[in-house]
């Protein structure tokens, strides 16, 4: 199991795609894209800001612990931060694995946790 | 000792730093340190603190910690 | 809620990437990939058939029942036909919604379905 | 009436064909159009059957129905 954590102040690239391993069946690529509307409000897009080094060990402990329940090849997680204009991307998460079920369960449970325990935070910018 | 001291988000705007260099002792909790060096700062129930990058315990000593964060409710994704 | 389905004979493009909708929050897109062991054999590939018309009209009646619940703007749906070699994809997926628990729950249950209802067939063509 | 009837997968190997136009009557069903067509051929509890496209049942009669498939269990994806 692979991971890649990455943070950058530029807009995301999306890592190109080699399959390490011909028992990959899944590939699943979640992007979070800055909306326009933030509680009703138009806004020109989000600045993050992150305690990086923790962040990175959060988000490594949280990839072992779900890796044990939903076992994956490889993970790119890129987080954007500084100012992200609407439209554009703050987030993009690459998992690769065997099964499908994998990648999906892994994908959800690593946001809801992204969500809940790593310090990284929004703030809107209004015009 | 020393301990470097981390504020991210509204606990920036509420302790007017990002980050400053404290004096401690290790036998000193997080919130004693707090209730010293920003007396009108309330964590409340959804501040965590974080102690050398792991969440930790409000009142736990620090013993030989480097670092101490504020970590408001997070937002990242 | 638009939704694009396509088969195809040759390797699967993905479409470009233009949001619709500056309410757009999450794109989620999944690739299912030959791998190379079927059953505990070495494969080349999978010769995949289908009975087109009627894979379409499921298609279409499955993701007006799956989008009531789970509110997306775009699906792409792509399906590839024939032979297709270890590696590469037989099967891709994008969904945007505004929220990514939509997505996620729309990727999930759409790829349930598809496995259970859906005029498809693989046949492994062993060496 | 005419109807064509298409086949599957496993399912074209059993009937050996892939497509082909027969002879029926709306009042027969399914089960009765391939029990004489291919008397050999039992759907078990796992093949089902499309009328027109649609799911439908093996004891229904087809009525005006243009197409009969056989659906073996599917495997897409």
């Amino acid at each position: 199991m692979k991971t890649h954590i990455e943070f950058t102040r530029a807009p995301i690239v999306v890592p190109a795609q080699k399959n390490s391993s011909r028992e990959i069946g899944a590939c699943l690529e979640f992007s979070g894209i800055v909306r326009e509307l933030e509680h009703g409000k138009t806004i020109p897009g989000l600045s993050y800001e992150a305690h990086e080094p923790m962040a990175r060990t959060q988000l490594e402990k949280i990839l072992r612990e779900l890796g044990a329940k939903h076992p994956f090849e490889e993970i790119f997680f890129i987080h954007r931060l500084e100012f992200v204009p609407v439209g554009e991307a703050s987030l993009f998460i690459r998992i690769t694995s065997r099964h499908r079920q994998a990648s999906l369960a892994m994908m959800a449970e690593l946001i809801d946790r992204l969500k809940a325990d790593v310090p990284i935070w929004k703030n809107s910018e209004t015009v | 000792m020393k301990i470097n001291v981390l504020t991210f988000a509204q606990t920036r705007t509420q302790l007017g730093f990002g980050e400053k260099v404290f004096d401690c002792e290790p036998n000193e909790t997080p919130r004693e340190i707090f209730r010293r060096l920003a007396p009108e700062f309330d964590p409340g129930k959804t501040i965590r603190v974080a102690v050398n990058q792991e969440y930790a315990d409000w009142d736990q000593p620090v013993g030989e910690a480097f670092e101490l964060a504020l970590i408001p409710p997070v937002s990242g994704g």
